[in-house]
């Protein structure tokens, strides 16, 4: 038991790492500002935690988290913003007691699909059930159609397009492009104070570490082993009598059901969301946290997105002009040399130890970096022939 | 709805139809350079808007060149402009199927990544030499306005143009890819590459060739696009999802089947926004699409092959 | 469509890709424990029949009865399920895992998701794994990874992983192709081994190999039947020798 | 060259400035000689195009401001940060020059999408946003200052114009997809059907990067209205102007007005695809009066001779001023005090002419002016009206 959850004694001190970096390190050496904004970073890597093992583990490539993580902050949003507009705190309105935007775009009274949502337990349900249930149905659609490889990953793409555009064509009911703002206080709780800031870090990274825990005891069990083995030889597992279709709509699910977690939690740290969270961009960008951070490794995903953002961040504010070259160039850098992203590196200097390692990298002109990558693309990381 | 005689309603109708055609050469053109290099090659090129934004700066540079220093060449320069744009893009094509593509062939996905993150570099680059702004070169004056069959009918010319350019476009592509010996070459090497290396092709050669005609014809797209749209950096990023449903909705092995399925997906669009709204239109064109895929993820021309 | 006591009963069995008739009115009747051997020249559809037996072609036309239960419209792990295995003509075993893990993964038991979930390798299953590891004799290999097992090894873990379902049909297409001789022998053995109690249907083109293991022999040519009997009568036929054996 | 153009505002604090201790008692960044204040634009992105002038004008006032002797005797230094045209990141930006960088001012957003992102940050960390561009009302806030039109003060003069010099009936509504022109269309709706007694044949909103506009120009080929009423933004204003003369509806055979196309946007457009059509505007490069002209030759000098000044531009170059006189008026950089002193201020060097702060609601009074189109991408100005009060909560027009 001890061994599948915490993947033995290496994959507890990784852990752990992780835990003392999340826990102490950044808390205790950043201000509120900065440790919000990693707050932030860390409901990506709930998306980036659920591709590792739809994609990483399972070879299913979705280029739509962004619709899920949408959906389950949507649902918060929802409920915090049902509770910022009492009838007192909105009297200007025209229709007091309903959100502004809706009174904006003369709506007078709430739209049926909102007043569930004025209950904190159905909206906290819904936060996983509804991206859930939305990823079951275009997943079992697909997948018992045999729709695989890159015409998953495209259909998956004009789902967040159509979402997104969605959203904008039915500002009344959405908030429109501007999204839903001005969220105050969750419970009666206000959740834009610092001392909350703190509570809502502390509070995702402990969800974070537990997910976690929960997928390394799931991929390390026979759930896992059979996603590997669907993604390597789905005709082999099919014909030892497993229903792949649900496997993969199992794990679909699964991914969706932690970005919906993820959406959340961003929602109640930021205090907003749009469409712009929703779209074709920002799902490519958490699959591309996932690829620098090593698609085969939980812990690397976390890494990477924190190392991306923080550039990201870093990088706009010194030099706005060029930062796009820097991303544009690292995801390049990333999926043709390192394909198992940082984690893989890591585990080949562990293996090789550090100096053979680092010899071997000086040493290699870019022509034989490449034949490195096809050595390391040899193992896990082979793409099956889609 | 006011009264209206027989003849208006009728020119709305052919004006209408013209609409769905002149949109139904836009996909087409922005789709033609991704079926070979998607739907022949299978390689996910999420660049292909920025080889399209750079055929458009092209025009715009040839525009602003003949204005400051050749303004007697105004009317012709267009064409010309055209053709420098399918090389310009060609030659980019060139240089990123040698240092990018020709790594990644057995790895669709990672191309799909490593492609989205050339298109990001290629934005930057033309904001750092173009500027933020969008830029509009100024178009031969036989380009503007509209050809007036009757009192009420007006066709753009430049939807005319657009229309004509594609054909002879898919014309060209048609002849190279089942009529000439390149063709036969690349669609050999398509379909097993072992093989065709085997018989003497050079398949590293077909390959390169293949994409950089590819992004040419995206090129062209681009530099025809001026004339209905403005070009800014990331105007590339408009075009790339309807341009893969395009070739994935028609079954990527067939050119016919992007070519019926550019035409139904350009008259669904025109019918939805004629009844239904502006952005709800194309929701419910990319709805059905996606629901259709659903249905048939081979898309429309697949043949059933012994696999 | 009718019932008989044939564990397997194909009839008029036809598949055609855009028009091209793969296979045309196949008629093909297992008894139960018999092993038939099917040969024809490439292109004959022997491969195509294996892929409808077990789903992973629909026919056109035609039923193929198991046990007196339709196959055709089911799925393909419903038809596994049923106890029919596959095993494919280029070795298809899980590269990066290892011998014991392919085979833990072929066992019959939480093959759905909730149940891959409470799965747990009990000593009952590395039993079972112990015993067909030394079946297919690669009891010492059991802790490496399949990868870098020698080409004969992959095939046999295939078989080794068919076994561990325990299936009444096993369906090997060219289990012997880019074999050693002695691997050849080896394999032989094993077949012969295996066959008791279970029918077994064998795509080959080796035919010193078939002679060794065929009860009775199934020339396909062009999607039909060409002739049926045993190896001696098939040696002898006219059309056969005309056809595929040459003179 | 520049002083001269503001000996008159800041004669008094050329001298050393009051103690920091008194103008600054909320821990400000403001030291004896610097006051420290923040520019939130997006310089890249879809937006950038939009925004570029912007920066350009806060920059010019900025500059011009410290060369008279800053305000109460420190120099201002900006923060740039950049918006991305990514509202998140608009948030963050904005929390971190309030939060970390204590600023005391903020130059920025543009879309309403990106204030409404930044407001609830600016409200809680009590800070100061001079917001420039036209936008859709419907909001009041003590930390903020609406340097631009809000929807009645552009719409209703506007419409009024059109329907006594054309004796326009129909209205055809256009607008791209989102909140500014979705509430704008709803305010123009009211005024043509209950003042106006006019009707509007058609309301159509495209997403925004839309280019494919051959459906819509058929429909209104198809209703034939007196005036064409189109708030497209952004890439798709090129491809709908470029489109629109394309089939046949130029300047002279139909009528347009339009409140999102300023010469920034006509930069894109080209003169030649809007000869004829009207915008509705507070202000155009080419106003004649003396402010504009030593504002415009200023702008040039900076920015190179093809530089282009819209209304967008012309309202972000007014927020460091109004800052400045209010900060001098209040006699602190203190947010509350900014806040209260901002009422009733006056900039009567103001290139459009003259504006006043309102003495309740943040928002400015100005005049409206209708511009014609013409080859060069410039606007000559038709009609100028009277000083109209802003009005974000317009009744009847909800």
């Amino acid at each position: 038991m001890f061994k599948r959850f915490f993947g033995g004694r290496s994959g507890l001190t990784n852990l752990a790492l992780l835990a003392i970096l999340l826990f102490a390190v950044l808390p205790l050496s950043l201000d509120i500002f900065r440790l919000n904004l990693v707050g932030k970073y860390l409901t990506y890597a709930f998306v980036a935690l659920g591709l590792v093992v739809l994609w990483g583990k399972g070879g299913v490539l979705s280029l739509g988290q962004g619709v899920f993580f949408g959906l389950g902050g949507y649902c918060m949003a929802m409920f915090l913003k049902l509770e910022a507009s009492d009838p007192i705190s909105t009297k200007i309105q025209s229709t007091p007691g309903i959100p502004d935007f809706m009174d904006w775009n003369q709506l007078k009274a709430l739209p049926a699909f909102w007043v569930p949502f004025k209950s904190l337990p159905f909206s906290l349900l819904a936060v996983v059930v509804v991206p859930s249930v939305v990823a079951f149905i275009v997943g079992l659609a697909m997948f018992k159609r045999r729709v695989g490889g890159v015409y998953f990953a495209i259909i998956t793409q004009a789902l967040a397009l159509i979402l997104s555009l969605g959203i904008d064509g039915n500002q009344g009911v959405t908030g429109g492009r501007n999204g839903i703002t001005d969220l105050r206080t969750l419970w009666g709780w206000d959740i834009r104070a610092q001392s909350s800031q703190y509570i809502l870090y502390f509070v995702t990274c402990f969800l974070l570490l537990a997910t976690i825990v929960g997928l390394q005891w799931l991929l390390s069990g026979r759930m896992g082993k059979t996603l590997g083995a669907i993604r390597d030889r789905e005709d082999r597992v099919r014909f030892s009598g497993y229903d792949v279709d649900l496997f993969k709509v199992s794990a679909f699910v699964l991914a969706a059901g932690i970005a919906g977690v993820g959406g959340a939690l961003f929602v109640l740290q930021v205090g907003f969301i749009s469409p712009s969270l929703v779209g074709i961009v920002p799902s490519i960008e958490m699959v591309i946290f996932a690829a620098v951070g090593g698609r085969h490794s939980l812990l690397g995903a976390v890494y990477g997105t924190l190392i991306v953002n923080t550039g990201k961040s870093l990088f706009s504010e010194t030099f706005p002009q060029l930062w796009l070259f820097a991303m544009g160039g690292l995801f390049i850098a990333v999926v043709v040399l390192f394909p198992n992203g940082l984690a893989g590196i890591w585990d080949l200097a562990r293996r090789q130890g550090w100096s053979k390692f680092v010899r071997a990298k000086a040493g290699t002109a870019a022509a034989d970096a490449v034949g490195l990558a096809s050595t390391l693309s040899a193992n896990p990381a082979k793409e099956g022939k889609s | 709805m006011l009264a209206y005689s027989a003849s208006e309603l009728w020119s709305i109708f052919i004006m209408q139809g013209f609409a769905g055609l002149s949109l139904f050469s836009v996909l087409l053109l922005m789709a033609l350079g991704l079926a070979i290099i998607f739907g022949q090659m299978g390689v996910v090129n999420l660049a292909h808007g920025e080889f399209m934004a750079l055929g458009a700066y092209v025009v715009y540079l040839c525009s602003t060149l003949v204005q400051n220093h050749a303004p007697a060449l105004q009317p012709y320069y267009f064409l010309v402009a055209i053709a420098i744009a399918f090389v310009a893009a060609a030659l980019l094509g060139l240089l990123v199927e040698w240092s990018l593509i020709r790594y990644l062939y057995r790895r669709p996905l990672d191309t799909l990544l490593a492609t989205w993150g050339l298109s990001l570099v290629l934005q930057q680059a033309f904001r750092s030499t173009f500027g933020a702004r969008e830029v509009t070169p100024t178009l031969p004056d036989w380009l503007m306005g509209s050809f007036k069959p009757t009192e009420s009918i007006d066709i753009p010319i430049n939807g005319v143009f657009v229309m004509a350019l594609t054909l002879v476009l898919t014309g060209a592509v048609w002849l190279f890819l089942y009529r000439s010996r390149a063709g036969l070459h690349m669609r050999a090497t398509v379909q097993n590459r072992a093989m065709s290396g085997a018989i003497g092709i050079n398949t590293g050669l077909v390959d390169r060739l293949a994409f950089s005609l590819g992004c040419g014809i995206a090129g062209v797209a681009g530099a025809a696009f001026t004339t209905i749209g403005s070009t800014g950096p990331d105007s590339g990023s408009r075009y790339i999802v309807d341009t893969f449903l395009v070739v994935v909705f028609g079954g990527t092995a067939s050119l016919l089947g992007t070519i019926a399925s550019a035409f139904g997906i350009a008259q669904g669009q025109s019918v939805c926004e004629f009844f239904l709204q502006g952005t709800m239109g194309k929701v419910a064109v990319l709805l059905g699409i996606v629901v259709i895929l659903m249905i048939r993820p081979q898309g429309l021309f697949a043949s059933k092959v012994r696999s | 469509m009718s019932n008989t006591s044939f564990l397997l009963a194909i009839e008029d069995l036809t598949v055609s890709f855009d028009g091209f008739k793969a296979v045309e009115g196949l008629n093909l009747y297992l008894e139960q424990g018999e092993l038939r051997v099917i040969i024809g020249p490439n292109g004959a559809g022997k491969t195509t029949v294996l892929d409808m037996i077990c789903g992973k072609t629909r026919p056109t036309a035609g039923s193929i009865m198991f046990r007196n239960r339709e196959l055709v419209g089911l799925r393909e792990h419903e038809i596994v399920r049923a106890g029919i295995g596959r095993k494919f003509q280029t070795p298809s075993i899980y590269e990066n895992l290892t011998v014991r893990e392919n085979l833990e993964l072929s066992y019959p038991r939480g093959r759905t998701v909730l149940g891959s979930l409470a799965f747990r390798v009990t000593a009952e299953v590395n039993e079972r794994v112990g015993k067909v590891a030394s079946e297919i004799g690669l009891s010492e290999q059991l802790e490496i990874e399949g990868a870098f097992l020698s080409h004969g090894q992959k095939q046999w873990l295939e078989i080794g992983m068919l076994l561990m379902q325990e299936p009444d049909l096993l369906m090997l297409d060219e289990p012997v192709a880019g074999m050693s001789p002695p691997e050849r022998e080896k394999t032989a053995a094993l077949i012969r081994r295996i066959s008791a109690g279970r029918a077994i249907i064998v795509i080959e083109h080796d035919m010193e190999f078939v002679s060794r293991i065929a009860d009775k022999v199934t020339v396909l040519h062009l999607g039909k039947i060409l002739a049926e009997g045993s190896m001696a009568e098939i040696q002898r036929h006219p059309k056969v020798i005309d056809v595929y054996l040459g003179h | 060259m520049a002083t001269a153009l503001l000996a008159a505002g800041s004669a008094a604090s050329l001298a050393a400035g009051p103690p920091t201790a008194t103008v600054n008692t909320t821990g400000l960044a403001v030291t004896d000689d610097t006051v420290t204040v923040g520019q939130l634009h997006s310089a890249t992105g879809t937006m950038a195009i939009s925004e570029t002038g912007s920066i350009q004008a806060e920059q010019l006032a900025i500059e011009q401001i410290n060369e008279a002797g800053g305000i109460l005797g420190r120099k201002i230094k900006i923060i740039v940060e950049d918006g991305a045209s990514d509202w998140p990141t608009f948030a963050e930006k904005a929390k971190k020059l309030l939060v970390n960088d204590k600023v005391a001012a903020v130059f920025g957003c543009w879309t309403s999408a990106s204030r409404k992102a930044v407001l609830p940050v600016f409200e809680k960390e009590n800070g100061m946003l001079y917001y420039p561009t036209f936008y859709e009302g419907l909001e009041q806030s003590k930390n903020v200052i609406y340097t631009g039109q809000e929807a009645t003060q552009q719409i209703i003069a506007g419409l009024d114009w059109m329907a006594k010099q054309k004796k326009a009936k129909t209205f055809y509504l256009i607008g791209s997809d989102y909140i500014w022109p979705r509430t704008s269309n709803k305010i123009a709706r009211k005024h043509i059907e209950n003042v106006l007694k006019g009707e509007v044949v058609g309301e159509e909103y495209y997403a925004l990067g839309h280019t494919q506009f051959g459906s819509l120009i058929n429909k209104i080929k198809l209703k034939k209205p007196d005036v064409i009423y189109a708030i497209v933004v952004g890439g798709s204003n090129v491809s709908f102007y470029k489109q629109l003369k394309a089939a046949g509806i130029t300047g002279d055979k139909a009528t347009l007005l339009t409140i999102s196309v300023t010469e920034d946007e006509a930069l894109g457009i080209g003169g030649e695809n809007l000869v004829g059509f009207y915008s509705a505007m507070k202000y155009f490069q080419s106003l004649d009066n003396p402010n504009n002209k030593k504002f415009v030759e200023a702008f040039k000098k900076k920015y190179g001779d093809k530089a282009v000044i819209g209304d967008v531009t012309q309202a972000a170059y007014l927020g460091p001023w109004l800052w400045k006189l209010t900060v001098e008026k209040a006699g602190s950089f203190d947010i509350d005090k900014v806040a209260a002193a901002s009422a009733g201020v006056e900039f009567k060097e103001a290139p459009e002419g003259y504006v006043r702060i309102h003495d309740s609601n943040h928002h400015l009074w100005s005049k409206l002016r209708i511009g014609q189109w013409s080859t060069d991408g410039q606007a000559k100005v038709l009609y100028e009206s009277e000083l109209i009060e802003p009005n974000p909560f317009p009744k009847g027009y909800q």
